[in-house]
């Protein structure tokens, strides 16, 4: 007879023999974390500081160096999206809805206005346009001197989404979103007019999950080329200036993917780690002992991959065959915010009980 | 029967038809623009096709009955005339 | 998960199922009956028996008084043999179980009046028997459908009546008058339309429609000429019109004192 | 090449009869066919959707038709459905036409599949799947297995309000049904996302801002998450209040038919008010219904409020009365053992006469005051082809209006006891009541009959008449030890003063003989000195009673007074009155009606007068028991006498009753909505007193005994049955208590 509990059960801890080592450069850790609201608050290496906050309205910037504090400053209100950072600025978003921007020198505010709706990716700014993703698809800009709204663009979002929203790029003249009707959309700067757009996942099947192709990780900039990748949908390249398509394959992924000596890495939905060729694509290796274990993106530092998990294990992976060769869990209330790879050969790790680290591999042979 | 006081409620019957409705009948319009200004009627007299009754009667608290009769006059279903004895007041109930 | 083996009851053979049941009808045990032709439906749905067990069962039910589950059996033989040449008996007998499933018990064995009150599941009975009729004219429940349907008919008109006559209580001759004309126009072969006649042409009378009143004692003297409403000459005399209105002591002492 | 037929044969044939092939197949014997024919012909039997191949082949002239029949479905079976119970699913499978026995089409499986999915999307389990298989059976035919994997729920984990400056978060998510998860939350299923419950909270959401005076409110957005897990659902509403509205203006257009000043009456609210739909919307119903009482059965208000100002607004009251409507017929449904006449006379509505919607409703509501009918529903429909004629339909459910009770019993003092009631409110139907009572035992026999007819005349003059005899011991009721033989007749008479009052009244005769026994106390011999022990008493009685009980079974709403004199007047032998007062109110607490709470109260006294300066003592009032105070035994209550014979006591009861009640009446659990059902949480309190009583009479409040408990009444067709279980609050040593009472045919 049938199985009744759920197919999409996480696979156990698999127990290695790793010959790598992760140990911490320094750690610290940044109010309660990130609460059961399935946030992401992913921190800001900025070269010598670090910008991170916390939901429950913490936020600190600590000396990339060694993890002192420079200052703290607790809002008192839930946050929902955040941090942003510019030159002058820091902008995050409460639960209600507000779009703050704080000094990132000592954290005073300087101005604070209302959004639409909620926005769970970071506000990002290039110093004189602050760009706002909501999660009903709208993108909204605002002058960073004094939170003047400049323009908004409306796109078409399906009622059920992800409960997972890329973070926008914003370069000099152009915003790049994704949204989760699955395009990828370039609005100018200047008046936020649709520039080009490329559909990631095309939605189809019977059921409003089935139909899902949210855009979860933020595109990654290789030069002239944007490499996309959706749930449900595909990992492509696409040119910047006009969103043609370079290449495409078939994938799903919440999570921006890496690329390393011409490799590409993918965290898949479905918890496999798999590795691409770059020149076509071809699949290398597959790293599925991890399955729904719901992993981070990759992190590529040397030739060895790290992705984190639900409950709070580090997995550290050889890119030549994806085999498991470093494991340590990190924080028992899991891991959400992607690993970002600063100065490097190091990470920086904040898991979801606040716990904000900088570590590095040892590989013992 | 005699019992002092019996509560008795009012009976109404018929169609209520007021003067300046009639006013509005003009010749040769056809039955069923009269039936629209004055209501079906709720009398019909099965074999005279020519006429139309529009009877109301009214009994107070178990009283006499009151009794209004509009006959309205037809020739090949066109209004023609009309005699009628109205009451002051036709009340609803 | 193991599949429940349930202890199914013993299957006995085709064609004995169909015999018990037929020595059951026959000496009028029909629960026994029901039984076997419930047993032989399950287990055999599609043998060679299946059709007459289906017909049988219909009976079955009917005796034992089981009436919603006559018509229910008589619905399933219909749908599941449309060709069936029994067909006129299943409809019959579906009219049939609908005619009796409203007669209480008291209306049984006390004489109530069932035309003063609400003919409930006859209509149906009603429109059974008019399709059996219509498709199977000279089946030979034909007869007894048609001498059904003219009393469910005339019941109806009954009802009409006692409408009529509580209005005439209720002194309000116009629905008095619609009713017996709602008589004379849709049950005219009913016994009814004699008394609606004359309530006809009364309360025609008394609404000084003396046209209505005269066609109407017209048509009642072409049909009923010796109806007792025409005194030795011919004259039509009524008093159904007539107000009540008895004196206090009267209705005080039940008639003794005091003029009626 | 054309031939004629000479004979069809049909081969391959097993479930399907050869007659339903040749209706559907249209070529018959001694036809000239050709191929275009036959190949159409072979189309329309396919269309039958009996068979999944049909080949036609020649044997000289003879047609053989080979048919290969679509298998029948033999077994269906369903597995892994907790949430969605199998036989919901076969009613699903046998609308869609696949049941046992039927025909298999492939085409209706996948459907299936779809319809049963998109189901269980309904209830938020977004990721279930449905697969459906059948497998070839022996004998053509085919085993439908259906594997369903529920999957889990998505459960609310959040619910976002955006917008909101006035109203706090929490007082608008406690408008909806949707509740954010947590332990009691997932018991009632309401943490579980599903779609059609959003629309619904939403629209919610809409009328309370609109109901508040927020008339630019608008949902801007509300987009629902799901966890990538698909455990969890996270909802953000973004809203815009926008300002509150006063009312500056209130306009009446239109028609008016009754003026502007009859209606402006039944509008309670004026400038300044804040703008409330709900209240607009009762003003247009309560004018449309104003406007129903002069025949006007399809009108129509509408309230339409313009903002004409920074934030005030005009409300225009747009009246359509529409033609006049006049009712043609008035049809009764379901009343299969009523008489027609009994529903006919309480219509205060004519047939023939203006349609006039209050009398419509108050016809109903006296169909259910008549206590005959478990539930009454009315429908005004028009008359097609007319546009100003309306029938109106009154279906009732009849329900069981008497009691019959039968007893057969045994006790050392009276030997055997045997006794038999019947008392039908709705006597055969007539409306009439009548009740018939016969008890036979040594010490007790006693024998009832009485008449009411309450339709004497067509406007409700009632007139009835009850004959009784008993000769009885009364050790048997233990109430004080004497006999008491009485014989006696009475003539009542009532009639309506207004549509809810009525005065009834009513004269009679009654011989009463006392006796001594071995038991009798001394009070009973000191009053058969002073008063001798036969009496013949003519009495004259009068009551008032005003009652606006929406129901005469189980009454929901509404109140009742009734005040009755009863006089021995001069010439009997003991001249005595006694008066009483009773009433009852019943206080809905929510529109269902099924919470309600019931206050009731009665006082009794009695004295002699001329020159008896006391009430016998057999007229006494008695208390205690059902109908009066629960968890004390019936009769109980008062001052006792002792017997002279073994010292025992025994109620003597008194000639001042004070009795008061307040019920709790609850929905009664696991009956759904029936009304013929009623639990309730009740104190009840009373006490008799005797006002002649030698001692100095001084009445002590402190004597009214109490008991609280919980009581359960059913209408059932052999009478109204009652339990009660109640537990007595000041009880006294030597009070007689009675924690369960039951009680057959009384309704109270």
């Amino acid at each position: 007879c049938s199985s009744t509990e759920p197919f999409e059960q996480p696979a156990p801890v698999p127990d290695i023999r790793g010959n790598v080592d992760i140990d911490d450069v320094w750690t610290t850790s940044i109010g309660d974390g990130l609460d059961g609201e399935l946030l992401q608050l992913s921190p800001v290496y900025a070269g010598d500081t670090i910008y991170a906050v916390s939901a429950d309205g913490v936020v600190a910037s600590v000396r990339s160096e060694d993890g002192d504090m420079v200052w703290e400053k607790d809002l008192d209100t839930r946050l929902f999206a955040g941090p942003g950072v510019d030159g002058e600025h820091l902008y995050v978003v409460t639960r209600e809805a507000e779009l703050i921007a704080l000094s990132n020198t000592d954290g005073t505010e300087l101005w604070r206005i209302e959004l639409p709706t909620e926005a769970l990716a970071s506000p990002q700014s290039n110093g004189n346009l602050v760009a706002v993703q909501t999660i009903d698809g709208r993108m909204l800009a605002f002058d960073a001197s004094n939170g003047d709204q400049l323009w908004q663009y409306e796109a078409q979002v399906p009622v059920l989404t992800m409960r997972s929203s890329a973070t926008p790029l914003v370069g000099g003249d152009v915003v790049i979103g994704s949204f989760a009707n699955g395009r990828v959309m370039a609005l100018s700067a200047s008046d936020g007019q649709p520039l080009w757009q490329y559909q990631v996942g095309q939605p189809s099947g019977r059921t409003e999950l089935e139909r899902l192709v949210d855009i979860g990780g933020q595109p990654l900039v290789l030069d002239r080329a944007l490499m996309v990748v959706g749930y449900q949908g595909k990992l492509a390249l696409i040119e910047i200036r006009s969103g043609q398509e370079i290449w495409s394959r078939p994938a799903s992924s919440l999570y921006s993917p890496a690329v390393g000596d011409g490799r590409i890495f993918l965290s898949a939905a479905n918890g496999d780690v798999l590795a691409l060729r770059g020149s076509d694509r071809r699949e290398l290796w597959v790293q599925d002992s991890l399955s729904w274990r719901r992993l981070t993106g990759p992190a590529v530092v040397g030739d060895y991959l790290v992705v984190g998990d639900y409950e709070g294990y580090l997995h550290v992976l050889s890119a030549e065959d994806g085999t498991l060769v470093g494991q340590w869990q990190f924080d028992s209330d899991g891991i959400r915010a992607p690993i970002r790879v600063i100065e490097g050969d190091k990470l920086l790790v904040y898991g979801n009980s606040g716990d904000l680290a900088v570590l590095e591999l040892q590989p013992d042979d | 029967c005699a019992f002092p006081g019996v509560y008795k409620i009012n009976v109404q019957q018929g169609n209520i038809v007021t003067d300046e409705e009639l006013g509005q009948l003009s010749e040769g319009m056809p039955r069923s623009q009269v039936h629209a200004i004055l209501g079906t009627p709720l009398t019909i007299d099965p074999i005279d096709p020519t006429r139309d009754y529009y009877v109301y009667t009214f009994q107070r608290r178990g009283g006499d009955i009151e009794e209004q009769r509009i006959v309205i006059n037809y020739d090949d279903d066109q209004y023609t005339g009309h005699e009628a004895k109205l009451l002051e007041e036709t009340p609803a109930y | 998960c193991a599949s429940q083996q349930q202890d199914e009851p013993e299957v006995l053979a085709e064609k004995t199922y169909y015999e018990n049941a037929r020595e059951a009808m026959n000496s009028g045990n029909f629960n026994e009956a029901e039984e076997n032709l419930d047993a032989l439906e399950t287990y055999y749905p599609f043998g060679r028996y299946a059709e007459q067990a289906q017909l049988d069962l219909i009976y079955a039910r009917y005796q034992n008084m089981d009436l919603e589950g006559s018509r229910a059996a008589a619905d399933r033989f219909m749908r599941l043999n449309p060709q069936s040449d029994h067909l006129d008996y299943a409809l019959y007998m579906r009219g049939l179980a609908s005619y009796n499933i409203d007669l209480g018990l008291a209306a049984r064995y006390f004489p109530i009046d069932p035309s003063a009150r609400n003919p409930g599941e006859q209509l149906q009975a009603f429109r059974d028997f008019t399709q059996l009729l219509n498709r199977f004219p000279n089946s030979d429940y034909a007869l007894d459908a048609r001498q059904r349907m003219i009393a469910i008919r005339n019941r109806m008109a009954e009802l009409e009546l006692h409408a009529a006559r509580y209005y005439i209580k209720r002194e309000a001759y116009l629905a008095a008058n619609n009713r017996a004309r709602y008589v004379v126009e849709n049950y005219p072969s009913s016994p009814a339309v004699e008394e609606a006649l004359i309530l006809l042409a009364d309360t025609f009378r008394y609404l000084e429609l003396p046209e209505g009143a005269d066609s109407a004692i017209a048509t009642l003297r072409k049909n009923f000429p010796h109806s007792e409403v025409f005194d030795a000459d011919g004259n039509y005399q009524s008093d159904r019109l007539q107000r009540q209105d008895r004196s206090l002591l009267n209705v005080v002492t039940f008639g003794l004192m005091g003029e009626d | 090449d054309e031939f004629t037929v000479a004979d069809i044969e049909v081969e391959g044939l097993q479930r399907v009869s050869a007659g339903s092939v040749f209706s559907s197949f249209p070529v018959n014997i001694g036809q000239q066919i050709d191929e275009t024919r036959l190949a159409s012909a072979i189309k329309e039997l396919f269309r039958s959707g009996l068979f999944t191949d049909i080949e036609v082949a020649r044997d000289g002239n003879v047609l053989i038709v080979n048919v290969e029949e679509r298998p029948s479905i033999s077994s269906i079976e369903i597995e892994g459905n907790d949430n969605i119970e199998s036989d919901m699913l076969l009613d699903a499978l046998s609308d869609a036409g696949m049941q046992e026995g039927e025909v298999f089409q492939r085409a209706t499986l996948e459907r299936l599949e779809l319809e049963i999915l998109r189901s269980y999307i309904a209830q938020g389990r977004y990721n279930a799947r449905v697969t459906a298989t059948a497998e070839p059976q022996p004998q053509n035919r085919v085993a439908i297995h259906l594997d369903i994997n529920e999957g889990s729920v998505a459960s609310i984990q959040h619910i976002n309000i955006i917008g909101n400056r006035d109203f706090s978060e929490e007082e608008l998510t406690d408008l909806f049904e949707l509740r954010t998860s947590s332990w009691w939350n997932s018991l009632t299923n309401k943490d579980k996302y599903a779609r059609e419950r959003l629309s619904g909270d939403l629209e919610t959401l809409r009328s309370y801002y609109l109901d508040r005076g927020y008339l630019d409110f608008n949902v801007e957005s509300s987009q629902v998450s799901i966890s990538p897990d698909k455990q969890q659902v996270f909802i953000a509403i973004s809203i815009n209040e926008g300002k509150q509205y006063t009312i500056s203006d209130i306009r009446l257009r239109g028609d008016l038919i009754v003026g502007e000043e009859e209606l402006r009456k039944l509008i309670p609210v004026e400038e300044g008010d804040v703008f409330s739909r709900a209240k607009m919307t009762s003003i247009s119903e309560s004018l449309s219904y104003r406007l129903g009482r002069e025949g006007y059965a399809f009108a129509n208000v509408d309230a339409v409020p313009e903002p004409d100002g920074e934030d005030t607004a005009t409300v225009t009251f747009y009246v359509e009365p529409g033609k006049r409507a006049y009712v043609r017929r008035i049809n009764f449904e379901g009343n299969v053992s009523t008489k027609d006449e009994v529903l006919r006379q309480e219509m205060t509505q004519m047939e023939g006469g203006v349609a006039s919607t209050d009398r419509i409703e108050f016809s109903k509501d006296q169909l259910d005051r008549l206590g005959f009918f478990q539930t009454v529903e009315v429908d005004t429909v028009p008359v097609p082809g007319t546009d100003d004629l309306v029938d109106v339909n009154y279906s009732v459910q009849e329900q069981p209006t008497g009691s019959l009770s039968a007893s057969v019993g045994f006790s050392q003092s009276s030997g055997i006891i045997l006794g038999a009631s019947v008392s039908e409110n709705n006597f055969f139907g007539t409306g009439k009541r009548a009740s018939f009572g016969v008890n036979v035992s040594d010490s007790v026999k006693s024998a009832n009959i009485s008449y009411t007819d309450p339709y004497y005349t067509v406007d409700g003059v009632s007139r009835g008449f009850s004959v009784f005899g008993r000769q009885t011991d009364y050790d048997e009721e233990d109430i004080s030890s004497y006999l008491l033989d009485e014989y006696g007749a009475k003539l009542t008479f009532g009639y309506p003063t207004d549509a809810f009052t009525r005065i009834n009244f009513g004269l009679g005769v009654t011989q009463s003989k006392v006796k001594d026994g071995r038991y009798t106390s001394t009070e009973v011999l000191e009053f058969m000195e002073e008063e001798g022990n036969s009496f013949v008493n003519y009495f004259l009685s009068g009551s008032w009673r005003r009652s606006t009980l929406n129901r005469g079974v189980l009454p929901t709403d509404g109140y009742s007074h009734s005040l009755s004199l009863d006089v021995a007047v001069p010439g009997s032998d003991l001249t005595f009155y006694k008066t009483s007062y009773k009433t009852n109110y019943y206080f809905p607490l929510t529109d269902s009606q099924r919470w309600v709470v019931r206050l009731r109260g009665e006082i009794g006294y009695g004295d002699g007068y001329g020159d008896r300066s006391r009430m016998p003592f057999y007229e006494h009032y008695y208390a205690g028991g059902f109908g009066s105070v629960r968890g004390y035994e019936a009769n109980s209550l008062g001052n006792t006498v002792v017997s002279n014979y073994d010292g025992d006591e025994d109620p003597f009861g008194g000639n001042l009753l004070t009795e008061a009640g307040m019920e709790f009446i609850v929905p009664t659990p696991f009956a759904g909505d029936t009304r013929s059902m009623r639990t309730s949480l009740f104190v009840d309190a009373g006490q008799v007193f005797d006002t002649d009583s030698e001692p100095a009479y001084d009445p002590d409040l402190g004597e009214i005994r109490a008991a609280a408990g919980v009581s359960f009444q059913w209408i059932t067709a052999v009478g109204p049955l009652a339990f009660s279980l109640a537990k007595p609050l000041n009880d006294q040593a030597e009070d007689d208590t009675q924690v369960f009472q039951f009680s057959l045919g009384q309704t109270f």
